[in-house]
């Protein structure tokens, strides 16, 4: 299960973006006529990891942490757009030091206020890398990150871990109550449309004090607050928070119903149990459209399906290799056969949602077994009797479509393949860290924030974390760094659109789809409302009320 | 349960207290079993007079068994059916009542002993619970008074420290000590007619003899009737009155014990006597009946014995079945040549 | 048959330790030939390393004898063993950092009450069709039971699981749930397609039939041959003989010798009804311990296997132990061996 | 089928129960004896049509596993997505799976490793576990307390439970390993029977005999003993035998099983039953073969213990 947070579609630009505006609604969901507020509404769910916003990184988690807490910034519902929220104003003069204003009046739900030392605290409790928050990760373009990270000094694993030289963010620095200010390492023009991920939420000194405690009875800041604690596996209730200041939740209670297994929920739907499922087990996905027709919600997603190429391993050297099995794949066809039409096929590396995306750039993603061919005759062609291993990680069901991205790769170019889809995931990445995949590998993206540089340089950037092809290209470093000192999102876009047409010609990865979303809700919802962004957004949703 | 059984044991139509206790007439028994149908009994007739001894004699599957099951109902139906014939218990025709009615008559008229107490005793339950049951359920004792009542029964059939041994089962009790225990079951209600189905196979020689001993004394006091099923006719000789036996499901012979040992009239009769050691005939070969009892899912034609006898003729070897020659006033015997066998000794 | 207890008692210890023992060295094994498992929490993500060795320490895994391949690792198992017979028994915490004990104490009051229904439905069910069919021997009754109960064997469970839900709970519920005069716990509670807290006993009465039914198929077959078995035997001819009406013979002196190997057989198969769990709680969506230690085991994540497992086996072993002490209490002839 | 142990239990008759009562003994002992009672069993199977139709169920499944090209020209591994799914016809008798492949050849060489796995955890089973408790049996003594908390400690892992965990750690789940791994947990059960076949025929009259007349230990094992333990074990074994092709199928289904590309009736279940209630049929052709599978060995299981059980004659 892999974090996904914002998609914004549009950052708004320059210094002084986000002033002020339109915090407290200008989307529908705000308009009183539309959605009136009340009622339960029962949220299908998976079990969440945490509920701690430093550490809640997977889907389900954030679906909880986000009614939970709120942020410096929002999402528009329909635009994406980052709108303020906690925020009063975050302000650079040259992309590197950001000063943020915090609203004043916002209270967590034990009654301490949200000010600019709960920021401050959150950030650096989920960054000291012995408390092990999984969101930790998202403070490492903040100066003085790698202080507060223990090294490991022989490097295979010792016993104890060193303490970290720091314990606090050199980069967070308190001005005033309602004031601080955040030094990045580099400049990064994308930094404000990033602190809308759940994982930049405040937390209340009790909270980080009894982290634990705060994992099972989270204290909040949001539109909701729990009731009672977790009951783990079997399902969290929510309340309307009645000492939120800002826009109140449509419904009085949110009640996240856990499943383990989608199918199971998918018959609770069926029974009238449910009032939205953010999901559909595949196999189900024609059968919900005939059966719910508009009350099954779709929306192209920004989640990369891409089958990665070793490019250490010698047959994956020259280019010609991969854009030859490139063209002998025919997304459509799988996507439809295996996924009943519920992914869309990927023709760029960045998301078709994201701001700076361009359709059909990628030449080698259309099937066109001549080209294939000769691209491959070009190349020398591919070393008798070797068998093409296809690698997917074990039990999660990516051992069907790698079958049929063998088959065709074996019917286009006569290479025939083998699967070694044995591993379980975390020898699966162990082996990818590694580097030691012997033939394509299945993997997949999601944007870390949305802007899309998230989905270029920890990729494809020479020794990035999950560069996990060993692509090395200097130009498309070079293009990279120019793209994030830019003054504004819209200078940077052309660096990075630019970037993205050396790996379309490259093909360090194969990308292969996107997911698309598919929700299905009950005659009992009256709006239905999903977030560009951040997905779902039940706070948002009203019920029809008798 | 505080019926009274005795009271409408009279309510049975028919019952005429001075019939005899037991009267069989042309029982037929047959067991349909998945080779066919076995013929078990075949036509078996015999009465019994008050405090009579009769003894039914024949080697094992020759069907003295399944004639007592069935005179007290207990043949396992499937695959036992009995297809013919009459079980008279004073003069009532036993195949004829209804099961409640006939179930009284179980135990409280006939009751029955068994060959191997230890699988004949249930073994998850006290000797106390089975005896007091019979007292409980037929008599509609309380739980005391029926156990106050099983250890006066221990005590009758001489088993020591009745109180103590009446709550132990049965598993921890000896063969001798078991068999007393199923002498007591059946001895419970004061039956008027007691079938024992070889008493005392199980047992070692000389608890045999005890064995023996104490239901001929029982026998006396209570002016019982009894049918001896035995293989064995050293014991016979001792306490039976008259003799039936039987050879392939059939009675072939029925006379007064002295009779028979004096002079047997049918051969397979003679072979039996001549196959018990003798002392005064020491040294002499010991004649044995040559060859198998038939299986009775194909009983040879006419004689049932003449692949084994050594006086069967041609006669012997057709239909009809040899038919009850009158040898005297008391005695029957089915063989063509009753007088040869006779005569030869 | 205070012996008895002792000698059984003495013969547990080996066990548990042996069993324990076994499980230990499975999941270092697993731990040394795959690798570290806190690498499957970041996913795509690449941690900083110091990251990964902060929670590889923290949740554990950071013995070096997890990295030697084949190292029974005693030492390990000798603190494991410390920490789970001390006083506070700790059995190690999950990926996620909660305690196993916790997670067991969450889920095992789901797994107990759906063991508790299967095992009502697959005795009471089972033994009467059992009985049913073995009185009648060679009949219509038997020939129903005997079908339905080997084909209830053959037929894997997942898919009568799955059949069940989608046919039982979705479709026949849904009509249920359309008329208004069926109470809300049989419509919404009963023939809900899994389990759902609102209802929390009787939505689990489905599901626990449907993992009573392999072992009720298994119940009945045992009854029928076993009661077959006894009405052949000498002691109920004797209560024949007795004068006993059929009711007794049957009820009292059939029965009671005949339920004997049922009921150890039902007792012995806790263990493989908690098994089976594994299956029933992940289509019904029961979160209990079968679901628990599914996804662990799927993850990698052997604090918890190795945790719930071992005690898993400790309630099977002192289940076997109770069944065989209650064995004794109903059959005589073992208890004076 | 999640239980292989106690479905045996309650097919073999008696409780397995390791400190139980022992066995009934046999009623007669003797070569005569078994050599009339092999005998009859044989006559008697033969005329039943229970058995006789399991029988040739079974001959027909084991030649699809020895020789599937007999039974299909076609290459289940030539699949193409456009034709994914497509119902049955009359070239294509069982449609085309989700990839495009022929359904029908896939259910003919899915046989195989359902029957390999089969045969093989069983072949070890009876050899390795009936050697084990033909050994603790005969011995006693210390010999048969190792054996005998062996076989506790394998027999109180559940077998399902017990299963996962192997697997998850073995990793390489090929047909080897998986009959390996029901093999390691289901020993126990036959090794018991033999156990207590070999406690009770220790002490009949003609292995005393036998004994007393100066046959060695193996002798006496192999030609005395074992022979009265054969039938209860030849029974369990073909129940097993059933158990083990479902519980292939189930490890597969809960993840731990075969992978695809094998093919197997397991993988063929798990990978389409969310279609069930779309193409209902991708599910039913292998449950059908699979379900006919067990449901042929269990009825032979049955007609061979009432043929060879003195009791249920």
């Amino acid at each position: 299960m892999r974090g996904k947070f914002l998609k914004v579609a549009v950052a708004a630009t320059a210094t002084t973006m986000l002033a002020t505006a339109c915090s407290g609604g200008g989307n529908d969901s705000s308009d009183d006529a539309a959605g009136q507020a009340g009622g339960e509404l029962r949220i299908y769910n998976a079990e969440p990891a945490f509920l701690l916003p430093s550490a809640g990184d997977d889907e389900p988690s954030l679906y909880v942490i986000r009614q939970l807490y709120s942020q410096l910034v929002k999402y528009n519902a329909e635009t994406g757009a980052p709108e303020n929220d906690l925020a009063e104003s975050i302000e650079s003069t040259d992309q590197k030091l950001w000063t943020i204003k915090v609203k004043s009046g916002y209270t967590f739900d034990n009654g301490e206020p949200v000010n600019a030392d709960a920021f401050i605290r959150a950030w650096n409790f989920a960054a000291y890398s012995p408390n092990g928050q999984n969101n930790g990760y998202f403070m490492k373009k903040i100066a003085g990150f790698k202080d507060l990270q223990s090294t490991d000094p022989d490097g295979d694993g010792p016993k104890k871990a060193p303490e970290p030289k720091a314990k606090e963010l050199s980069g967070l620095k308190k001005v005033d109550d309602l004031t601080f200010t955040v030094e990045l390492d580099t400049p990064f023009s994308g930094f404000p449309t990033t602190i809308g991920y759940p994982g930049f939420s405040p937390m209340a000194k009790a909270c980080v004090d009894d982290s634990e405690k705060c994992n099972e009875t989270p204290i909040g800041n949001g539109r909701y607050k729990i009731e009672g604690s977790w009951q783990h596996n079997v399902g969290i209730n929510l309340v309307r928070s009645d000492t939120y200041k800002g826009e109140p939740g449509k419904a009085d209670k949110l009640t996240y119903r856990i499943f383990a297994d989608v199918d199971a929920a998918y018959a609770s739907f069926q029974s009238g149990e449910l009032d939205v499922m953010y999901t559909l087990p595949p196999a189900r996905y024609k059968e919900a459209k005939s059966q719910y027709g508009d009350r099954l919600f779709e929306l192209a997603g920004d989640s990369l399906t891409y089958v990665g190429m070793p490019i250490y391993n010698d047959a994956f050297k020259k280019k010609e290799i991969r854009q030859a099995l490139s063209l002998a794949i025919d997304r459509q066809s799988i996507i439809d056969a295996v996924f009943d039409g519920r992914q869309a096929p990927a023709t760029g590396f960045i998301a078709p949602s994201f701001q700076g995306a361009r359709e059909n750039v990628c030449q080698y993603c259309k099937k066109d077994v001549e080209k294939a061919k000769a691209l491959l005759a070009a190349a020398g062609g591919w070393p008798a009797g070797q068998k093409l291993t296809l690698w997917a990680n074990a039990g999660a069901g990516h051992d069907q479509w790698l079958q049929a991205v063998g088959d065709q790769i074996k019917a286009a170019l006569g290479i025939d393949y083998e699967l070694k889809v044995n591993l379980q995931f975390a020898q699966y990445l162990e082996t990818a860290d590694a580097k030691k995949f012997t033939g394509p590998f299945r993997l997949g993206w999601g944007p870390d924030y949305p802007y899309l540089e998230t989905f270029l340089a920890p990729l494809y950037s020479t020794g990035a974390d999950s560069n996990n092809s060993t692509y090395a290209n200097p130009e498309f470093d070079s293009l990279l760094t120019q793209g994030d000192g830019a003054n504004s999102i819209d200078e940077a876009i052309p660096f990075y659109q630019k970037a993205e047409d050396l790996i379309l010609e490259d093909l360090p990865v194969l990308p292969m789809w996107w997911r698309k979303e598919a929700a299905v809700y009950s005659e009992n919802v009256d709006k239905f409302v999903w977030n560009k962004v951040s997905d779902a957004d039940y706070g948002s949703i009203s019920l029809k009320q008798n | 349960m505080s019926t009274d059984v005795n009271v409408k044991m009279d309510a049975i139509p028919g019952l005429d207290p001075n019939a005899m206790p037991l009267q069989v007439k042309d029982l037929h028994v047959e067991f349909r079993t998945r080779n066919g149908i076995a013929h078990a009994v075949n036509g078996v007739s015999f009465d019994l007079q008050p405090g009579e001894t009769r003894a039914i004699l024949g080697e094992s599957g020759c069907g003295k068994s399944v004639t007592a099951q069935a005179i007290m109902g207990i043949l396992d139906t499937p695959p036992g059916f009995v297809t013919g014939g009459e079980i008279l218990y004073r003069g009532v025709d036993l195949l004829k009542l209804p099961e409640a009615q006939r179930r009284k008559v179980r135990a409280n008229k006939i009751a029955m002993i068994f060959q191997d107490a230890l699988s004949a005793l249930n073994p998850v339950f006290t000797v106390g619970f089975q005896l007091g049951e019979l007292f409980r359920k037929h008599r509609g004792m309380s739980r005391k008074d029926a156990k106050a009542r099983s250890i006066e029964l221990l005590d009758l059939v001489k088993i020591p420290a009745a109180r103590q041994r009446v709550n132990e089962y049965p598993h921890q009790f000896s063969g001798g000590m078991r068999q007393r225990v199923m002498i007591a079951m059946a001895l419970a209600l004061d039956p008027e007619v007691l079938i024992a189905d070889e008493p005392t196979t199980a047992l070692d020689v000389t608890v045999q003899a005890q064995i023996m001993a104490l239901l001929a004394e029982l026998q006396r006091e209570r002016n019982m009737s009894l049918v001896l099923i035995t293989h064995d006719m050293g014991v016979v000789a001792d306490v039976a009155d008259r003799i039936s036996v039987m050879y392939a499901g059939r009675v072939i012979e029925e006379a007064p014990v002295n009779d028979i040992y004096a002079s047997p009239a049918h051969p397979y009769t003679k072979g039996l006597l001549e196959s018990i050691p003798r002392l005064d005939l020491k040294g002499q070969e010991l004649s044995a009946i040559k060859g198998l009892p038939p299986v009775l899912t194909n009983i040879p034609r006419g004689c049932a014995f003449n692949p084994r006898c050594r006086y069967a003729q041609d006669v012997c070897r057709h239909d009809p079945p040899v038919p009850l020659y009158q040898v005297s006033s008391a005695r029957t015997a089915a063989c063509h040549f009753w007088k040869e066998v006779k005569g030869d000794e | 048959m205070g012996r008895y207890v002792i000698r059984r008692l003495l013969q547990f210890i080996p066990t548990v330790l042996g069993t324990m023992f076994l499980l230990h060295y499975i999941t270092s094994l697993a731990i040394q030939f795959s690798g570290n498992p806190v690498r499957a929490i970041f996913g795509d993500r690449t941690p900083p390393p110091a990251l990964l060795a902060a929670v590889t320490e923290r949740l554990g895994y950071g013995d070096p004898c997890l990295d030697q391949k084949g190292n029974p690792c005693f030492g390990l198992f000798l603190d494991r063993m410390q920490k789970i017979f001390s006083l506070n028994p700790d059995f190690g915490v999950n990926l996620r950092l909660r305690p196993v004990t916790e997670l067991v104490s969450d889920a095992l009051p789901y797994t107990l009450k759906l063991l508790v229904i299967a095992i009502l439905f697959q005795s009471i069910v089972g033994i009467a069709a059992g009985v049913w069919a073995g009185l009648r021997s060679g009949s219509f009754a038997d020939n129903l039971v005997k079908i339905s109960t080997v084909f209830l064997i053959s037929v894997p469970i997942f898919v009568l699981g799955l059949v069940v839900r989608e046919f039982v709970g979705v479709k026949f519920g849904n009509v249920l749930r359309g008329q208004e005069w069926i109470p809300e716990v049989i419509s919404r509670g009963v023939f809900s397609p899994g389990f759902k807290p609102d209802y929390p006993l009787a939505s689990l009465i489905i599901p626990g039939m449907v993992l009573g039914a392999v072992s009720l198929a298994t119940t009945a077959r045992l009854t029928r041959t076993s009661i077959m078995e006894n009405l052949r035997a000498d002691y109920v001819r004797t209560a024949r003989a007795k004068g006993l009406a059929n009711k007794r013979v049957i009820g009292v002196h059939t029965l009671r010798n005949s339920l004997i190997p049922v009921i150890t057989f039902i007792g012995v198969d806790i263990g493989s009804s908690m098994a089976g769990a594994v299956v029933t709680e992940t289509i019904f969506n029961v979160p209990g311990i079968g679901r628990l230690v599914t996804l662990a085991a799927r993850t990698g994540e052997s604090s918890v296997v190795i945790g719930v497992v071992t005690m898993l086996v400790l309630v099977v072993l002192i289940a076997n132990l109770l069944v065989d002490i209650l064995y004794a209490v109903l059959d005589p002839r073992i208890r004076y061996e | 089928m999640s239980d292989l142990t106690s479905a045996g239990t309650a097919i073999g008759g008696a409780p397995v129960g390791g400190d139980g009562p022992a066995p009934e003994t046999p009623e007669t002992g003797g070569k005569d004896h078994n050599a009339s009672l092999w005998a009859d069993a044989r006559r008697q199977l033969v005329r039943d049509p229970v058995f006789m139709l399991s029988f040739l169920y079974v001959l027909v499944v084991g030649s699809m596993a020895a020789f599937p090209s007999l039974w299909t020209s076609q290459d289940p591994r030539a699949c193409s997505t456009d034709r994914s799914r497509i119902p049955p016809s009359g070239d294509h008798p069982f449609g085309f799976d989700i990839l495009g492949c022929d359904y029908y050849s896939h259910a003919i060489y899915g046989a195989r490793p359902s029957m390999i796995i089969a045969i093989m955890a069983t072949g070890a089973m009876v050899l390795i576990g009936g050697g084990l408790g033909l050994l603790a049996g005969y011995y006693g003594g210390w010999v048969d307390t190792i054996i005998s908390r062996v076989m506790d400690i394998f027999l109180s892992l559940p077998f399902l439970l017990g299963a996962i965990v192997f697997l998850t750690v073995i990793k390489r789940q090929n047909p080897y390993t998986i009959a390996m791994v029901l093999f390691l947990l289901t020993w126990p059960v036959i090794a018991r029977i033999i156990r207590g076949s070999v406690i009770s025929g220790k002490d009949l009259d003609y292995v005393q005999a036998a004994r007393a007349v100066g046959a060695g230990n193996g002798r006496l094992m192999f030609r005395h003993i074992l022979p009265n333990a054969i039938a209860p074990m030849l029974v369990y074994a073909t129940i097993v035998l059933g158990a083990f092709v479902a519980a292939e199928a189930t490890l597969t289904f809960l993840g731990v099983g075969l992978q695809p590309p094998a093919q197997s009736w397991g993988i063929m279940i798990s990978v389409h039953q969310v279609y069930f209630l779309e193409d209902p049929w991708l599910l039913l052709f292998p449950c059908g073969l699979l379900v006919g599978t067990v449901l042929s060995f269990i009825l032979m299981g049955d007609a061979l213990r009432d043929a060879l059980d003195p009791k249920f004659r």
